[in-house]
């Protein structure tokens, strides 16, 4: 496994990271099954084969920091810490979810693990991020903020809005591009004017890193870098992390418009298991310790989604909490 | 019974004739060439092979230049249609559509035309939540110079998709997604065209008229079947076009009831339905027997969970309350 | 007589006040600093000297930019106030006002609030036409989990700034640009607070009430006081707050009076008007002399030309001619 | 004089250019003068300072191509032809007006010289640019499409969503950004994370041309070079024209927040007799015959002020016109 990283992390890190990258694998699979099965119907967009990205990220993050993602976000939240519990009940629209069951899967917000917003609009998490970096920035408090967003993202107004302010107020922002090579159903290519979103980095005069997204070792320095400057004051970076997204763009997706060998040579490369072999190789942990790390993921997620689907629904007048701080009156 | 169609074969067939007849006729919107599978849910399917990459293409998610690159080419002799997704994103691109777009007919004095449509999506029923299932007709009713247009039907969303294409000013074509999947009769002709400002009486009935647009059709002929039951007769009459109304339609139909009753997807507070009651009690003061009942959704996001976007919804047990509001 | 200040002074009066009684007052928008002289209109001069470039900034001109920096640092804890110099340009912010700031609350249960203070001018009168004058108001209004407020008064925009200010719901607050340089009296203190939701009755009279807000105010009170002349007695109400408006203060005072007239400057169709008719036809059916009229301007953008823009402006005039239908 | 231009244009295209900067000029002065004395009140921008760019741009323009302008437009609209008569019948109001006096100062347009739209949106007149340019490249008419607007202009999103689109389209059209160092009260460099704009056509793969909007044969040769590649189907450019306003952002502008220094330089340097005063110099023309170009153009601008003046006011019924195809029924 080739990395552009000197420094090493060390074994706890390296380990954390495949812990968080084993529990966004599996919590995908099930989420999958449940939908396949009909069990659990919802609108679901698969982060899978983008495992490495926040996980070599959140390990660089403290619990305080915050992140803005995306409709694509599962992996964002469990990385950053969004507890199992409280995102499945909120995935099956119950009262117990991060959101009383109002937000679903498309708005999971717990501010408690950092996780302050997901939003559904291409390229809203970065105005937004903006503003948590601004009040950290006026209060001092040393918080970061990451906004995650795709690569089709990188062609829309809030980005560039977003990207010249931060610059120029040198906010403590790292703006994390996951490139999957597709938006929706459009190739990259095909939308975006530039060959690489890092470069567009230079139009604000902000460092732009090129990182292959799908490489712990290097995904990891290249976050360590941009938040650590970011948490020294010196302003924002724009990382574009280069992965793929192995099940289209929501579940259902045909995929039709896909280019299969690319989408087979991405899967063959599928980065979780990659990562777990070098671990191996490496020394760094015994097939029998990634194993428990595994199986305790599974059993958590498991027991996750059984309590979920046991949860009660939200109450009907939880239409009229909520909107404003005072309860309206029922219409 | 003629041939069954879904409203996603109609909006298809209908671009594809109006692609045919009028080399003008330019479609652009995410995904919507056949590389990108003709639109997430295939709308526009086939058009790009059959009328070429020029003037069928599949563009950025940007939807300031999408509106922008359709008003341009407007002003200039052509008849875009432009596919805005979803009608939440109509928000990141309000100024070219409210500042632009519906003004500059006006603002030049004559000089320049917009014939441009924008086809969107909306509606709840699906859990897609706060943030892709907002109908917004009632901001763009408010903004003069553009018309406002949805059907209920395959055959009616045909033809008042061309009557939008075909016409020399800015339509915004509301399409209702859960109904995409959802049969009915073809239109007689893929090309017929609705005029824009002509309501539809869907059903008859004396004792009150229903006014309504869209997916609550259905809800609205529902409540009525199941009045009629009770021997209560209820008028169901379809807008069609939300701008221009069909005023002298709804006021004669109420003016033989004198009840009414308004209902829409859309959030009830400052919605299409004041609109439609204010003038029917400032036409028809003295002769109600009842205040115009509004039924919409509470005032709040549409909400996620199950339960909660049943309960948002108005269904035909709301139009019926309402109805039956109108009747005491 | 108390001191006289104009609407500039007060506003800028109470920004002070509020960035000095709390550090999480922060503001920002396009030539807000003094290096920029305090805005164009200088309704910020001083604060960025007094306060600081932390928390007082001119900012680049992206509202997108300006509305998301101001939502995430209220969910942060911090009060901001976002200028948007005109009402019109919000539609380049309208996915950040209506898709977030609006909805953050409700789509996350309650575990985010957006305590944000947005300000704008409108207004027509001065010939700045079609895309710097509109009257926007109803397109929030119909949207649920945001706050529209406007004051008439220098005292009176005072009291309601700041309780938007300090409300813990994100407000829209709506400053007519002609009322700027106009005089009135100062609040007595500039940190007072007047009640969001609560109507304030101008004017009393018994024979009709009319429901206004805004520069409308003063337009509704000239034509009172041209009645009163005749003997005809002209309630005014000012709203205040459109959302959430004071239905009790409203109905209480319609059902005194019988007849009502609802006016405002922005456009007459599908506006603030038809809700509030809406409402009190359902509410006071029967008791009324005459439909409720509404007053507005006409379904045009907003003319450059002078007389075209007199004619667009609903003036004395014209409200009087509401009031008279209403005592046929 | 210096030029980045080795060819240098004809003595008539020299003098053209020149008839077109006098007659903004002039314009300029009697609007000013307008408002002084009170005669004529309306909002207005002045664009004085910035007449090489517009008129360079336009000796390179067929009649029939498109521009695409701002508020800050009056030399923008008279170098493309726009006439006089209806120019300031429009600027007053008038029924004879461009618009009929519906669109005033900040929405001039008159497609038979190809003006196309004023807008008074900041950044808004580049996405509609392209869509002209698509109409063009789809009817194959050989148009251009020329895109005005301001230096802060390019922080907003519509700038980054039209020269994406633009890009991926191949578009013929010609991204003019008017650099005068403000945006309103604020400097360029206090809200722009870059210190060129033409540098940010990287982000677009587009060719980026940095000139100085104040030399004409310099301006000259980046328009025709920009010009020829948009109507030989290359694609797109952007050009930043380095200029300055003398009158600050409105009519009234106190110019409080303006660098004295600055300003005074750039207003001791002139374009208008700099450019007037080589002509002579280099024997391309004679005082005389520059004073006739002078005099022709105040006579004409005098006589379109005196006739837009004396024109009747539209009628009140106008606002129900033009609204829609059909008229409607008076509320
Ligand atoms: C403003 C806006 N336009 C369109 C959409 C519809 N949409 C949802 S996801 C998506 C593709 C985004 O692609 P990318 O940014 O690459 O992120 P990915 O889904 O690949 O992770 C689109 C077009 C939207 N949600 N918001
Ligand atoms: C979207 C939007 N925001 C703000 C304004 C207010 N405004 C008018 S001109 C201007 C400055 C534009 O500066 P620049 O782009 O450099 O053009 P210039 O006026 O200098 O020619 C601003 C902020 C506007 N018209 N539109
Ligand atoms: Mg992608
Ligand atoms: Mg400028």
């Amino acid at each position: 496994m080739t990395s552009a990283n000197p420094v090493q992390p060390d074994k706890t890190v390296l380990l954390d990271m495949y812990s968080k990258m084993s529990l966004i694998k599996h919590n995908d699979e099930t989420a999958r099954k449940l939908l396949m099965s009909g069990r659990l119907p919802m609108i679901y967009y698969s982060p899978r084969g983008q495992e490495v990205i926040p996980s070599a990220v959140s390990v660089n993050l403290r619990r305080d920091d915050y992140i803005c993602t995306i409709y694509r976000g599962t992996h964002d939240m469990l990385a950053k810490g969004v507890p199992l519990d409280a995102l499945w009940a909120e995935l099956a629209g119950r009262a117990t979810g991060t959101c009383k069951g109002k937000g679903g899967p498309m708005h999971i917000t717990h501010p408690e693990s950092g996780c302050m917003i997901t939003t559904g609009i291409v390229g809203s998490s970065m105005p937004i991020a903006n503003g948590l970096a601004l009040a950290s920035q006026i209060k001092g408090d040393g918080r970061v903020t990451v906004a995650y967003f795709g690569d089709a993202a990188s062609n829309i107004g809030a980005f560039h809005e977003a990207l010249n302010m931060a610059s120029v107020w040198k906010l403590p922002v790292v703006f994390v591009c996951q490139n999957n090579r597709y938006g929706e159903h459009t190739k990259f290519e095909k939308a975006t004017a530039v060959a690489k979103v890092s470069d567009r980095a230079a139009s604000y005069s902000m460092p732009g890193i090129h990182v292959d997204g799908n490489d712990p070792l290097a995904m990891h320095a290249a976050a360590r870098e941009a938040i650590e400057r970011a948490r020294a004051g010196e302003g924002p970076t724009l990382i574009e992390a280069v992965t793929f997204r192995f099940f289209g763009h929501v579940f259902g997706d045909a995929d039709g418009y896909m280019d299969k060998d690319e989408k087979a040579a991405a899967m063959a490369a599928d980065p979780v298991p990659r990562y777990r072999q070098w671990l191996m190789d490496q020394g760094h942990a015994s097939e029998a310790e990634l194993a428990a790390i595994d199986t305790g993921h599974e059993s958590a997620i498991k027991a996750a989604v059984e309590k979920a689907l046991a949860a009660p629904w939200p109450d009907p007048s939880e239409l009229y909490k909520d909107v404003f701080t005072h309860e309206l009156a029922p219409a | 019974m003629s041939k069954q169609i879904t409203t996603l074969q109609a909006i298809n067939e209908a671009l594809h004739h109006a692609m045919e007849s009028d080399p003008t006729v330019l479609l652009f919107g995410e995904d919507v060439a056949d590389p990108e599978e003709g639109g997430v849910n295939g709308a526009s399917k086939g058009l790009s092979t059959r009328f070429g990459d020029l003037r069928v293409r599949s563009t950025p998610i940007s939807e300031q230049a999408i509106i922008g690159a359709a008003i341009g080419a407007a002003m200039a002799g052509m008849r875009p249609i432009a596919e805005i997704m979803l009608m939440n994103f109509m928000t990141v691109a309000m100024d070219m559509i409210t500042n632009h777009a519906a003004k500059l007919r006006f603002m030049s004095g004559g000089q320049t035309a917009v014939p441009l449509t924008i086809r969107c999506t909306t509606g709840a029923g699906f859990g897609t939540a706060g943030q892709h299932a907002d109908y917004l007709e009632a901001w763009f009713a408010h903004t003069p110079g553009l018309k406002v247009v949805t059907g209920a039907t395959p055959a009616e969303v045909s033809g008042l998709l061309n009557a939008c294409i075909f016409d020399d000013d800015p339509c915004i074509f509301i399409e209702n997604l859960p109904a995409y999947w959802q049969k009915g009769e073809a239109p007689a002709d893929p090309g017929a065209r609705i005029p824009l400002g002509q309501a539809r009486t869907v059903r008859d009935g004396g004792d009150v008229t229903v006014i309504t647009y869209g997916p609550q059709v259905a809800v609205a002929s529902a409540a009525a079947e199941q009045l009629a039951g009770e021997g209560i007769g209820v008028e169901v009459i379809d807008l069609r076009t939300i701008v221009p109304w069909d005023r002298d339609t709804v006021l004669n139909a109420v003016a033989r009831t004198n009840r009414a009753v308004v209902t829409h997807e859309a959030v009830r507070a400052f919605g299409v339905g004041a609109e439609i009651a204010s003038v029917i009690h400032e036409e028809l003061f003295g002769q109600l027997r009842a205040p115009v009942q509004r039924v919409g959704a509470p005032s709040s996001a549409v909400p996620y969970s199950n339960p909660l976007e049943k309960a948002f919804m108005p269904d035909a047990d709301k139009v019926i309350a309402a109805i039956r509001k109108t009747l005491n």
